[in-house]
């Protein structure tokens, strides 16, 4: 009697946009394994022609609500490349600051409420509620307090307001910089819960290896993720301008959204190739709870990007407060952004919650935008998950249907994909 | 009436002394505008501003203000919120003065209104004379150049010190216990008088081409115009005219319910008659549909509807609204200009 | 009562309203003890088809789009257009000004065949909608507000005057004061004029009010120095699938 | 400012119980209110009380029962938008907000000894019943009572029982018509000015109190002059947005007059020359 798996799980939940994931096994043998890409696509790069510089990263911003912070920082600075803007180190230290918030924000939302979920094998965070009020109080906590912090700094927890090309439009005031930075050292014990949480769950997460590519932003004075070069874990580094002899896309017909590849087949983004290739630069309490999950360079299991997230929101939280008391000895200056608007062509990387993010723009004298190409963290990571999948599911085709589905769907959720981002990808 | 005199030098020590024992609100600047807000130290306080874009009603009838609270289970309850928390206002002018008595006399005809004549006891105004007049200002063709009520004390800058007119008892306590005023001489009492000539003077060069008292008559007989149409095509219906004018009052009355659908709140907030749904009705009748009607509307309501009921003219001529309105349709006086022009 | 049942659904948009639902925080805990959701595929697993209200983000770009939103219309008893994309078209209007083919082109290059699309469309272009929550992203108190309104059985209240009312409460120096441009004055109000008050400008994302004076504004752009294109460009940003845009 | 401070906000309802609910028609129900403080409600016949839910809100409702009526009142309410949706999803012993009453009221005491012709259009039979009842109760205190009352289709009459006892009686002359016929209807088609023909009057001694929509006044009016009665005979009752009842929100306000306050009745002679009354 033959016996058949067939695992079609369309429109994967808990995941920001429509991705489906079909399995068929037939008689032990993988038929088919496929991560497809099936979101409307919105095509961005048509949408920002003939618009005007300071529209670009409103515009942008809403490729994805999730990381419309990151998009807006990146824009910002592809346009300020195009254009020649300087800015000043306020401007530089809270846009960093700025992407903690998101970072925090975002992480917060994925380990939280739909990663937790799995752990505890529940189908959302509502059931928690009332079975984990406490852990869910936490989680909500920590959330609100990025989403404020982001608040705070960006003016709007969702596409921020405050930040512009050259500068900001408004800054936060000593005595709500004072609040932020007393409330951000207040979390600390709120991570450490969360991270014992995980902790006491963390044997729920597969040990699958694969071993791959990592790419992401580098640089000598920090743990990069505002500013740097691009790094890969084979091997190199690349100027942000370069960025296309990385990113390779192509395209692939079960999915509208773009692939891309370096030199092996796939390449991976986001918090987990941040910590392979910039672990040293982690703040202490980082490394402490990286410590804690055995979570060293370089690891290849993608399920353990869960656990780099969670460093990473260590990372944020402490790094945050540095650069609060940087701010607060300089005195927050009331500083005008401003521009002399010329032709040019910029491209600019920030390093967002998912991974690396590149915007390029070419303007004409006037500041109308007339090429434009964003290249997304999940695009880069979709080619991995596939990669993944088709490693992942041999392992464990002889388990029960729901587990294969229940893992298969783990591990893209460990990707933490942005999908509608990543169909917005613009190239010419 | 008793003059008395502080110096300049002395002023921010009565400031100070002031914030020592009260809330104080004044002026403070903002992006090169002018608006009211707490008073933290004596260098915060701008008195000599021209005019300030939300006028000093907001104190008294806050833009949102909570009339009561209640609960709606397990038994129905109401608990009323007035606020009357002493404070003192520094720093207003005349031609806003004005206007607060004018909404002083409102609130308490008819059925009083609490909530306004609290907040309203609870103040301590503290008038300034303007020392420059703001672009479309014609306060001085309205006769609000000076006011002889409303105020606790009156401040007139003369150079080198204020004089001070004393309004009201707890003005008078208020300047013996927190500065150290003289009386002011003759000879100083008529600087004061020469200086507010010399402003008003400044400030006339706006204002009507005809005698303001011909306005109420002027309406009477305008309703019919096609001339109001002609106007109200600009306007965008924003009621930014409502909202910054100190003698406009009109309110929206709502309810706000927590999520648990017990406690909530019933909050008035500002309205406009400019505002497309003002007048209109659940039946989806609107009682001024077109822009032309709900624009006429306000002129009318400044310039006969209230002076019938106020014998006086519910404008001041603070020239907020004509600075504020963006297809420049809402001054006063371009308005009551063209339309006795029209007349003709 | 039983609880009423609800459902989130998602088209072309960048999640990002129904992000301010769960960015309600604790109040979200109470507004999942008030209703029951049966669908949110951006934070929970399971789906029903057996709802009584549907918020429904994104705009609608491809006929395969229309079946999935009529599916939902026959299901929900309400159906709420969650957002400006579901509500106006939003920014993705913004291609709908060029030419479909040499929009897939641009992206996809010789492989634009793959793709499907087409101008993009408020859900009111294709189904009947009940409410409409506009917003680039929605203002999450303004949702409580929808959803207490449902419970108490009233009809949910959105702004129909402009931003500036809320900019005036917010006292908000206007932006033509500070030599920039600004929506707001037939934008509709309900986010408290943020982006003014964030010291932006309105970008006229809640959409126009029920009866705008759109010709009044354009010439109030024009006399702050706008050109004719500026002027179309400042409506299409948000309400290039209306008529006044165009 | 020397006024009296009262400490109590006039924005503070008192409560009321439901006692009994009617069906009037498909979107009407009649309300009957008791006080819960077991005092009467004090009004005179044309004045309006603020309703209010909590969380819902408020609105003005004429009171549609006599002052003579002992310790309950009764409110007739159509079902239009939020507060009167509300109101019509409550129970018998439900307790809502009262504020009130506001406002004038029909010329009961002047009236005395006079004839009167009562003109009701649609809904506006709400606030007429009220002085109508208080008249057939003090029948003896007035000379001729004439009622016309009007709809727009068989359907939409209220107080049918009511409707069908003053037919019936021989002290007064009860006419009524309707747009539109519908089924089972056999009385007069036509807009309720056609049945002017049918009445007389002895115009010096008519007082003619007329309620309905906005654009029955003016027609009304013109037959009520026609057949001669005194402008100063003539009241009206206007309906207009109002939010405080209290003549301070300005939704109401017709030149100087606030039509809470100074209206909702009033005399035809003082507002026919002021501009959007009529
Ligand atoms: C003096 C007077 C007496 C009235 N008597 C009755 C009556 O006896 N029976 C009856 O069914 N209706 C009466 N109405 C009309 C009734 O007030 C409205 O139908 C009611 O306000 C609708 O409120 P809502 O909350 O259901 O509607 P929504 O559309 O939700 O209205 C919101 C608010 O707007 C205001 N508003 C809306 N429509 C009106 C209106 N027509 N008049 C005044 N304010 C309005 C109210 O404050 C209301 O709460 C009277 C109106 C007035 C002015
Ligand atoms: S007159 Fe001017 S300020 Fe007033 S509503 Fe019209 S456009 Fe706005
Ligand atoms: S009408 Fe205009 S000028 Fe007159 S008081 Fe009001 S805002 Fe000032
Ligand atoms: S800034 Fe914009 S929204 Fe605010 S008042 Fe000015 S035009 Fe209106």
């Amino acid at each position: 009697m033959s016996t058949e798996k067939i695992i079609k799980v369309n429109h994967v939940t808990r995941v920001e946009g429509h991705g489906n994931i079909h399995i068929k096994i037939r008689d032990g043998m993988v038929e088919e394994c496929q991560w497809q890409v099936v979101e409307a696509p919105r095509f961005f790069e048509a949408m920002l022609r003939g618009r005007k510089w300071y529209e670009l990263a409103h515009i942008t911003s809403r490729i994805c609500g999730i990381c419309s912070i990151g998009h807006t920082i990146t824009s910002l600075k592809a346009t300020e490349a195009a254009m020649g803007v300087a800015l000043s180190e306020q401007t530089e230290k809270f846009r960093r600051l700025l992407i903690h918030a998101e970072n925090l924000q975002s992480h917060i939302l994925h380990l939280g409420y739909l990663v937790l979920p799995d752990l505890l094998r529940v189908p959302s965070i509502i059931p928690l509620a009332s079975t984990h009020k406490d852990e869910v109080l936490l989680v909500v906590r920590l959330h609100r307090l990025a989403n404020e912090m982001s608040d705070l700094v960006g003016g709007r927890t969702t596409h921020p307001q405050r930040p512009v090309v050259g500068g900001f439009t408004k800054w936060p005031t000593t005595e709500e910089l004072e609040t932020l930075r007393q409330r951000l050292a207040d979390s600390v014990p709120d991570v450490e819960a969360v991270a014992s949480l995980i902790k006491s769950l963390a044997g729920e997460l597969p040990q699958f290896i694969r071993e791959t590519e990592y790419i992401g932003l580098t640089s000598a004075d920090e743990y990069a993720l505002y500013d740097g070069d691009i790094a890969s874990t084979d091997g190199g580094t690349w100027p942000v301008d370069n960025y296309k002899e990385i990113t390779n896309e192509y395209l692939v017909p079960h999915s509208t959204a773009k692939f891309t590849r370096h030199k092996r087949d796939s390449y991976m983004v986001g918090a987990l190739a941040r910590l392979n290739l910039n672990y040293d630069q982690l703040t202490p309490k980082a490394k402490q709870v990286a410590e804690t999950f055995g979570l060293r360079p370089i690891n290849c299991n993608p399920f353990m990007n869960n656990i780099a997230q969670l460093v990473e929101v260590a990372h944020s939280i402490e790094d945050s407060i540095r650069l609060i008391d940087d701010l607060l000895k300089n005195g927050i200056k009331d500083e005008k952004p401003s521009v002399s608007i010329r032709a040019g062509r910029g491209s600019a990387a920030v390093e967002v919650p998912r991974g690396i993010l590149f915007h390029e723009y070419e303007y004409n004298k006037d500041g109308e935008c007339v090429w434009a190409n964003c290249v997304i963290p999940t695009n880069q990571n979709h080619a991995n998950i596939q990669k993944d999948l088709e490693a992942l599911v041999p392992e464990i085709k002889d388990r029960p249907q729901e587990e294969i589905e229940l893992t298969a769907e783990m591990l893209v959720r460990a990707y933490d994909p942005c999908i509608s981002c990543s169909t917005h990808c613009i190239f010419l | 009436m008793k003059l008395r005199l502080i110096e300049k030098s002395d002023l921010d020590l009565f400031v100070q002394n002031l914030i020592n024992d009260y809330q104080v609100d004044g002026v403070k600047r903002k992006e090169g505008s002018f608006l009211y807000g707490s008073i933290k130290s004596p260098e915060e306080l701008c008195l000599d501003f021209d005019c300030t874009v939300i006028p000093p009603k907001k104190y008294f009838l806050p833009p949102e203000e909570t009339l009561f609270q209640f609960t709606s289970s397990p038994a129905l309850q109401v608990t009323p919120v007035m606020e009357s928390n002493p404070f003192i206002l520094f720093g207003v002018h005349p031609y806003d003065i004005k206007a607060i008595n004018q909404m002083d006399r409102i609130f308490a005809r008819g059925v009083p209104d609490p909530h306004y004549l609290k907040r309203r006891e609870a103040a301590l105004i503290i008038g300034v004379d303007p020392t420059k007049v703001a672009p479309r200002s014609f306060w001085a063709d309205m006769g609000a150049a000076t006011v002889s009520e409303g105020f606790d004390l009156m401040l007139t800058d003369i150079g080198e010190s204020f004089i001070v007119e004393i309004g009201s008892n707890k003005g008078r306590s208020l300047l013996e216990q927190h500065a150290k005023p003289r009386p002011a001489t003759r000879n100083e009492a008529r600087e004061r008088v020469g200086i507010r000539s010399r402003i008003s003077h400044i400030c006339k060069k706006r204002g009507f081409a005809f005698p303001k008292r011909e306005i109420p008559t002027l309406l009477e007989h305008s309703w019919k115009k096609f001339f109001w149409e002609e106007q109200a095509s600009k306007c965008l219906s924003c009621g930014t005219c409502n909202l910054v004018c100190p003698t406009c009052y009109c309110f929206d009355v709502q309810d706000n319910i927590d999520l648990d659908l017990v406690h909530g709140e019933r909050v008035r907030r500002w309205d406009g008659c400019l505002l497309h749904d003002f007048a209109k009705v659940a039946t989806g009748e609107n009682f001024r549909e077109t822009r032309a009607s709900r624009y006429r509307h306000r002129f009318y309501r400044k310039g006969l509807y209230l002076f019938r009921l106020l014998d006086d003219m519910a404008c001041v001529g603070c020239g907020r609204c004509a600075s504020a309105c963006l297809p420049d349709i809402a001054d006063p006086v371009n308005l009551f200009n063209k339309l006795r022009e029209d007349e003709k | 009562m039983d609880k009423p049942r609800v459902a989130f659904f998602d088209f072309a948009s960048c999640e990002g309203c129904q992000l301010q639902v769960i960015n309600l925080e604790e109040d979200l805990l109470q507004v999942v003890g008030a209703v029951e959701v049966v669908s949110f595929r951006e934070a929970m697993k399971g789906h029903s088809d057996d709802y009584d209200i549907a918020f429904v983000e994104g705009s609608i770009t491809r006929h395969s789009d229309e079946e999935r939103l009529e599916g939902i219309r026959r299901c929900a008893k309400v159906l709420v257009a969650l957002g400006s994309c579901a509500a106006l078209g939003g920014i993705n209007c913004l291609k709908n000004f060029h030419d479909q083919e040499y929009v897939k082109k641009l992206v996809y290059g010789d492989k634009a065949l793959l793709y499907e699309t087409y101008p993009a469309r408020p859900l009111k272009a294709v189904v009947p909608v009940d409410f409409e929550i506009p917003g680039c992203p929605i203002n999450r108190n303004e949702f409580a507000m929808v959803v207490k309104a449902f419970l108490l059985g009233k009809k949910p209240e959105i702004p129909n005057f402009p931003v500036c009312v809320e900019c005036k409460m917010a006292e908000n120096i206007c932006v033509f004061e500070k030599g920039m441009t600004c929506m707001g004055p037939v934008t509709r109000a309900g986010c408290g004029a943020c982006c003014v008050t964030e010291g932006s400008f309105c970008w006229g994302c809640r959409g126009l009010v029920d009866d705008p004076n759109a010709d009044s504004q354009r010439d109030v752009l024009a006399t702050h120095g706008l050109s004719v294109q500026d002027v179309l460009g400042k409506f299409r940003l948000y309400t290039g699938f209306s008529e006044v845009a165009k | 400012m020397n006024q009296p401070m009262l400490e109590d906000s006039p924005y503070l309802p008192k409560w009321a119980e439901i006692t009994r609910i009617e069906q009037l028609t498909e979107s009407e129900k009649l309300f009957e209110m008791r006080l819960v403080s077991g005092e009467p409600l004090g009004h005179t016949s044309g004045q309006f009380v603020e309703l209010s839910v909590m969380g819902i809100g408020e609105a003005p409702i004429s009171i549609s029962s006599a002052p003579t009526e002992n310790d309950v009142f009764e409110l007739a309410i159509r079902k239009v938008g939020n507060l009167t949706t509300a109101i019509h999803s409550s129970v018998t012993g439900d307790r809502v907000g009262i504020r009130g009453p506001f406002g004038t009221h029909f010329p009961v005491e002047e009236a005395k000894g006079k004839d009167l012709l009562f003109v009701a259009g649609g809904i506006g039979l709400i606030p007429l019943r009220s002085f109508i009842r208080f008249v057939l109760d003090h029948r003896d205190e007035y000379g001729e009572v004439m009622i016309l009352f009007g709809a727009r289709n068989p359907s939409e009459r209220l107080f049918l029982h009511e409707l069908e006892q003053w037919e019936k009686r021989e002290d007064i002359i009860y006419l009524d018509s309707v747009d539109k016929s519908g089924p089972g209807w056999k009385g007069n088609v036509g807009v309720i000015t056609t049945l002017f023909s049918k009445i007389h009057v002895d115009s010096s001694r008519t007082y003619c109190i007329v309620v309905g929509p906005p654009v029955m006044y003016r027609f009304v009016i013109l037959e009520a002059k026609a057949k001669g009665i005194p402008d100063r005979q003539i009241f009206l009752s206007l309906e207009r947005k109002m939010k405080c009842g209290i003549g301070k929100c300005g939704h109401c306000q017709i030149n100087h007059l606030y039509v809470c306050q100074d209206g909702p009745v009033f005399r035809y002679t003082d507002i026919f020359d002021l501009e959007e009354a009529l």
